[in-house]
């Protein structure tokens, strides 16, 4: 599936607004881009929210990603 | 420092304390006689939290010394209620939701309470300005506003029933 | 740190004189203890003003009024007669503070505290004032402009302590007002304020007096400003040139409360429309 | 169905009404205990020495006077805080914005702190320490710190998001990108290009009671800590890092909270508060004073903006562009990111592009103010928009109409939408009898838009049923505006008893599982979500009792209106059981009932708010006066809607402040010049008008009830909306927030 990036999160890819990876959970996703990519991990450890077909994700790395969905990386944020 | 022995009339029961001469009211109120409704925002006379009556006046209990205090007669939030019985003030802040945090509530009700003693009919720039000097953050005045609005209300209906 | 309440003005005048350290008056506290509470200040002695029962009551009426030090914001603005005759003096010492501060502060205070931006200070010096200066040994009265000498400084000596302030007697067909711009509409202090007090013979304007403050390291008598009505039935060209007059006498500086460009033009603003309010209040018809 | 969290669309009994809220008694008699309200057996008074340099290094601290003074009974300076950060960057920082270790990074970062028998002699004390300061470079206005020649204030900052990665220090801890399309090619299509430079100062969130707290540690590393917070787990878990203590020895209770709106998510004296405890071994009381709180807690970012829209003559945004400068206190923060990430979120663009600049200078550490961030840059944006539906000769609500984003529209800053109330908002203010009250000279009326994300997070929450059939509701979130009663609502709608049977309480650090802190909208959203699962696990439970009881299998038993209600013929003779009944015989039943719920409460629906504003403009004076405010919001569902009005109101009160007046001023030294509220002007009552407000419902469908967050959302819009105003007022454009008198009188001449 096309993963995209946004913010300082494309900078950790190479500059890439869009890659592909194979995952089923937000769990995998980030696993598998720690592995190709190595400094995507800081950032992971910063805080990685994941908006899938329009949800955000902030927390919860079991959640499932459904096949052909729209998957989003966002910088996760904070409020007041 | 040297200090003083105080006795005051504190929501009109007689009371007693030692403070040095440096101490604020607000500071021998909380801490002396143990009334920590007085809130403190400021120390500075700006955000009306700390507001009392000092022989039915209103004022900021940080700008008086505690010292100052001895023989005089002070109200606070603490004294608004007739035992279980609350002031119509109190009663529609609660109904009208004219509080959010709280912290400001206090120094409000002593204050909008001296308002309708002197003026039982104010307009809302009356209103207004009277409270100018108590800040809160939480409500944009709004439904404070309002509240005092109803008490007014409510109390003017309540003395023309009495007349 | 020493607290006395002495009952009459002679006793106060001595406490403050046997003082070896830093002995100061304590009226309405609404300056002094916030500036302590700050470590801006340390008495040694705080003499409180407040039981003297001379400075605690306004007395006087058509022929001049006497204010005690220690009479607070609050009864100033309740006290009818005095509100009727120098309604500027009264709105400018009710515009100290919130209702609270106003159940402490005193105008013999806002004075002391040497304050440019004091709101009671042009209104005073508008109206003519004067202050009772009592020492230890002898009393004198001074005109309220030459009390501050600049930024937190008078002209009182040490054992000096201010009784009472006198206001004129009061001709017919006379009025004044005082005006301050503040960023809101309540708990500021004034960026600029102006006061004008003048009397009317005939509809024409027989004298007055403009005084603006915060736009100087003390609060300015500004006589050309005043030269610019009399004379007129304040038309427009005599409110511009009163207008120019107040922003020429200006000397102000730039702060967090407002920048020199904006006091100069706005003290102009304020003087003309203080002086439109007095002249109607004095009778006046444009 | 009974861990569901879509939306139902179910019959309400209880949400919806305006109840009283349950602290209302405690908070109108005095008796409610804020922060500072605690006291403890031989508690000593805390306070700490600040510096009054921007930036100077400490070459040396004397602290044996004060330590030699009768009745101080502890000294600590950054010697007693060891590092226990592990490497840890973020954690160090927050230590070191604690207290300063080395180097004073702002006026009034910590250097040193005290705790003695009583406050004169701990101030007295404060005297006695001897600093020896090296005043160094510093900077505090956001464009000067980007400059090349700006003194750098970390060296070891770098910044993320550039190509190639620097090799040398600056005050950019971050670059950070958004959007989609071309934005060339869009604004080479485009009729109308509006390009603008924005600047926004410093402003401080404002809550009326100051960071209070008390300290208890034993020296076997136990410790209690009581405090004013928006996340007592949050502040729990920080403190026992920065300490090097086990967290779970560490009980954090939250006082009643004085406001917060984003100012009580970080810690500021709270470590030192403890460790003064630890090394005096006894009770210590940290309360702020007000000038500490707006020197050293955590204001929001001053920016400097530059926004560029370009649009076709039909009215469609082909191009937008923005560059958000946010200055962050003394300490890399992400502030720009969120700053990039709303400029645009009411649009639907096609070419969108967004860049962020973290940005480090010497003022306090910024921390969140309601909506970080987000005002700002939709200032900056609703500006601009005005500016183009001007230039287009368009009416300006009818501009954003047309430009709005809607469902299936992709947010520029990445995700798609779902259902959302942009459009709703806008259609809204076009009826709203507001847009055609008459206005007079000098009046003008503007309205902007406002967006905000709003998070769920983790939550844990339990019920308590009592024998006598009452509930208590146990949350982890701090209730900052009266969410107890919100939640007592929830958990009386599900379980079908009525309000008066539930009484919520704040849980401590001990007493619950984790839970995020009370920001970002979330404490009615996810702790609401989380009653719900847990009150219908209880419903299970209580369903299993009734079964036990009637010797029934619990599949003949439903859950009606607060009854156990056996179906069927069969069962015709079983009377229903109440809840009541059902918890006065438990222990004949298996025990206590409780129901609990941990979780992850994901799905936090978007917000957005449209508002009005009226100002009148002394054209002498500068002097802007707001005579008439409107706010249109999507709540989603409001639960109370007493208390969701009550959020709007506020939010746009301290927006109006934002605009008109309430700045952090700093002086040529690097010194805060107005560290109080005579200086410091947020509204007073008689600045303000009513505010009007409407609700909207668009439910999220992510919520059994539709509930999004709505704390937030109100306070973006204001700046704009404002600015607008008094460009219809008084025909000139204010790029500069505050829009203070001065600004106003000197835009006005300019224009003459």
């Amino acid at each position: 599936m096309d993963v995209q990036l946004s913010g300082p999160l494309r900078a950790a890819v190479g500059n890439q607004a869009t890659i592909t990876v194979d995952a089923r959970t937000i769990r995998e996703l980030f696993r598998k881009l720690s592995e190709q990519y190595p400094d995507f991990k800081p950032l992971l450890a910063n805080g990685v929210a994941v908006a899938i077909n329009g949800n955000v994700y902030r927390d919860d790395w079991s959640t499932t990603i459904p096949e052909n969905a729209e998957v989003v990386l966002l910088p996760r944020i904070q409020g007041g | 420092m040297s200090g003083a022995h105080v006795s005051t009339t504190v929501n009109g029961d007689a009371v007693q304390f030692a403070c040095p001469n440096d101490e604020s009211l607000l500071d021998s109120l909380r801490n002396r006689v143990g009334l920590t409704g007085v809130k403190e925002g400021c120390g500075t006379g700006d955000c009306g939290a700390c507001s009392i009556t000092l022989d039915d006046r209103l004022v900021c209990s940080c700008l008086v010394l505690g010292v100052e205090a001895n023989g005089k007669q002070i109200g606070t939030v603490e004294g608004l209620a007739d035992g279980d019985k609350l002031h119509p003030l109190q009663e529609n802040f609660i109904k009208h939701a004219a509080l959010q945090c709280g912290i400001c509530t206090p120094g409000f009700l002593v204050a909008a309470k001296v308002l309708l003693e002197r003026n039982p009919d104010p307009s809302e720039e009356e209103i207004r300005y009277a409270l100018a000097g108590n800040l809160c953050r939480c409500t944009g005045y709004d439904k404070i506003v309002r509240a005092v609005q109803a008490t007014a209300k409510d109390l003017r209906k309540k003395s023309k029933k009495k007349s | 740190m020493r607290y006395e309440a002495p009952n009459n003005t002679k006793a106060a005048a001595t406490l403050l004189a046997a003082e070896k350290g830093k002995a100061l008056v304590l009226a309405g506290g609404t300056d002094l203890l916030v500036r302590m509470k700050a470590g801006m200040l340390e008495p040694d002695l705080l003499v409180d003003i407040k039981h003297i029962e001379k400075m605690r009551s306004i007395a006087g009426g058509n022929a001049g009024f006497t204010i005690g030090a220690a009479v607070p914001g609050v009864e100033i603005g309740e006290h009818k007669a005095l509100g009727k005759l120098w309604p500027g003096v009264v709105e400018a010492a009710q515009l100290i503070g919130s209702d609270q501060v106003q159940g402490r502060c005193t105008i013999v205070g806002n004075l002391c505290n040497a304050s440019p931006a004091a709101d009671t200070v042009p209104a005073l010096i508008a109206a003519g004032a004067k202050v009772v200066v009592v020492g230890k040994d002898k009393r004198r009265t001074v005109a309220v402009e030459k009390v501050v000498t600049g930024p937190g400084s008078t002209s009182l000596a040490k054992a000096e302590v201010i009784e009472s302030i006198k206001l004129p007697k009061r001709e017919r067909s006379s009025g004044d007002a005082y005006l301050r711009f503040i960023p809101r509409t309540e708990m500021d202090i004034a960026v600029v304020g102006a006061a004008v007090n003048l009397s009317l013979s005939r509809g024409v304007v027989k004298s007055a007096r403009v005084a603006l403050g915060a736009v100087a390291p003390t609060a300015l008598l500004v006589r050309e400003a005043a030269d610019a009505i009399i004379g007129t039935k304040l038309d427009d060209a005599a409110l511009e040139t009163l207008a120019t007059a107040c922003s020429a006498a200006c000397n102000p500086i730039d702060d967090k409360r407002g920048t020199i460009h904006y006091r100069t033009k706005v003290a102009g603003v304020l003087g003309r429309r203080a002086a439109l309010i007095a002249f109607d209040r004095a009778g006046g018809k444009r | 169905m009974t861990d569901s969290t879509s939306f139902t669309n179910q019959k309400f009994k209880v949400i919806g009404q305006r109840v009283r809220r349950q602290d209302g008694m405690d908070k109108v008699t005095g008796r409610a205990k804020y922060g500072a309200d605690a006291v403890a057996p031989g508690q000593l008074v805390g306070v700490i020495l600040r510096s009054p340099h921007a930036h100077a290094k400490i070459k040396k601290i004397d602290t044996s006077k004060a330590e030699k003074l009768k009745g101080v009974k502890a000294v600590i300076t950054s010697k007693d805080l060891p590092d226990h950060t592990d490497g840890d960057r973020d954690l160090l920082s927050m230590l070191e914005n604690c207290m300063a270790r080395g180097r004073a990074l702002y006026d009034g970062h910590a250097v040193a702190a005290i705790a003695a028998v009583d406050a004169s002699t701990a101030r007295k004390a404060l005297k006695l320490i001897k600093v020896d300061y090296k005043v160094l470079p510093h900077v505090t206005d956001v464009d000067a710190a980007m400059q090349d020649d700006a003194p750098v204030i970390h060296d070891w900052v770098r910044t993320i998001g550039v190509e190639p990665a620097p090799t040398k220090g600056s005050n950019i801890p971050m670059r950070s990108e958004f959007g989609h399309g071309d934005v060339d090619a869009g604004f080479a299509k485009a009729d109308v290009i509006i390009e603008k430079s924005y600047k926004t100062e410093q402003t401080h969130q404002g809550y009326i009671e100051p960071h209070a707290c008390l300290a208890s540690m034993s020296p076997d590393g136990s410790g209690e800590l009581w405090v004013t917070t928006q996340g007592h787990f949050a502040y729990r878990n920080w403190c026992a890092q920065l300490l090097g203590l086990d967290m779970s020895k560490l009980k954090v209770t939250s006082s009643e909270i004085g406001g917060g709106f984003g100012g009580k998510t970080h810690i500021w004296m709270e470590p030192i508060a403890l460790a003064l405890s630890r090394k005096a071994n006894r009770p210590v009381k940290v309360v702020m004073s007000r000038e500490e709180v707006f020197r050293a807690s955590g204001p929001t970012s001053s920016t400097s903006i530059d926004v560029k829209i370009g649009a076709t003559k039909d009215g469609r945004i082909v191009a937008a562009t923005s560059e958000c400068r946010y200055q962050g206190g003394a300490f890399p923060g992400s502030w720009a990111v969120i700053g990039a990430m709303t400029s645009f979120a009411c649009y639907d663009l096609e070419n969108v592009k967004t860049v962020g600049y973290e940005v480090v200078c010497n003022r306090p550490k910024v921390a969140a103010y309601r909506a970080p961030s987000a005002p700002m840059a939709s200032f900056a944006t609703e500006s601009t928009v005005d500016l183009v539906a001007e230039a287009l000769g368009m009416d300006p609500v009818d501009f954003r109409i047309l430009n709005a984003a809607k469902e299936g529209t992709r947010a520029s800053y990445g995700p798609t939408y779902g259902p959302i109330g942009i459009g709703p908002t806008l259609e809204a203010v076009k009826k709203h009898p507001h847009m055609r009250a008459k206005l007079k000279k000098n009046q003008g009326r503007g309205m902007a838009c406002g967006f905000w994300f709003n998070f769920g997070g983790q939550t844990s929450c339990t019920i308590n049923v009592a024998a006598d059939g009452t509930v208590n509701l146990s949350v982890g979130t701090i209730d900052v505006g009266g969410s107890r009663s919100s939640l007592s609502m929830i958990c009386a709608e599900e379980l079908g008893i009525s309000y008066n049977q539930v009484r919520t309480h704040i849980g401590d650090t001990a007493a619950l599982a984790h839970n995020d802190m009370t920001d970002g909208s979330r404490g009615t959203f996810a702790s609401g979500m989380a009653a719900i699962i847990a009150a219908r696990r209880t419903k299970e439970v209580l369903k299993q009792r009734a079964a036990t009881a009637w010797e029934i299998p619990v599949e003949d038993i439903e859950w009606q209106d607060g009854h156990a209600v056996a179906i069927g013929k069969k069962h015709s003779k079983l009377e229903p059981l109440s809840l009541a009944d059902i918890a006065a015989n438990t222990e004949n039943t298996g025990g206590p009932v409780a129901g609990h719920n941990e979780f992850v409460a994901d799905g936090a629906g978007v917000s957005f708010a449209s508002h009005i504003c009226d100002v009148d403009v002394d054209p002498e004076t500068g002097a802007t006066r707001v005579i008439r405010y409107t706010v249109i919001q999507d709540a989603g569902k409001a639960i109370h809607p007493d208390y969701v009005e009550g959020q709007f109101q506020g939010g746009a009160a301290q927006g109006i402040g934002w605009a008109l007046n309430e700045e952090y001023i700093y002086g040529e030294d690097g010194r805060l010049q107005n560290p109080g509220f005579l200086d410091y002007r947020i509204p007073v009552c008689s600045d303000l008008p009513f505010i009007d407000t409407q609700i909207l419902e668009i439910p999220n469908p992510n919520h059994p009830y539709g509930v999004r967050g709505v704390g937030e959302t109100s306070i973006v819009p204001p700046l704009a909306a404002v600015g607008n105003a008094v460009s219809n007022a008084v025909g000139v454009r204010m790029t500069h927030v505050p829009m203070s008198p001065p600004r106003i009188l000197a835009a006005l001449e300019a224009e003459e």
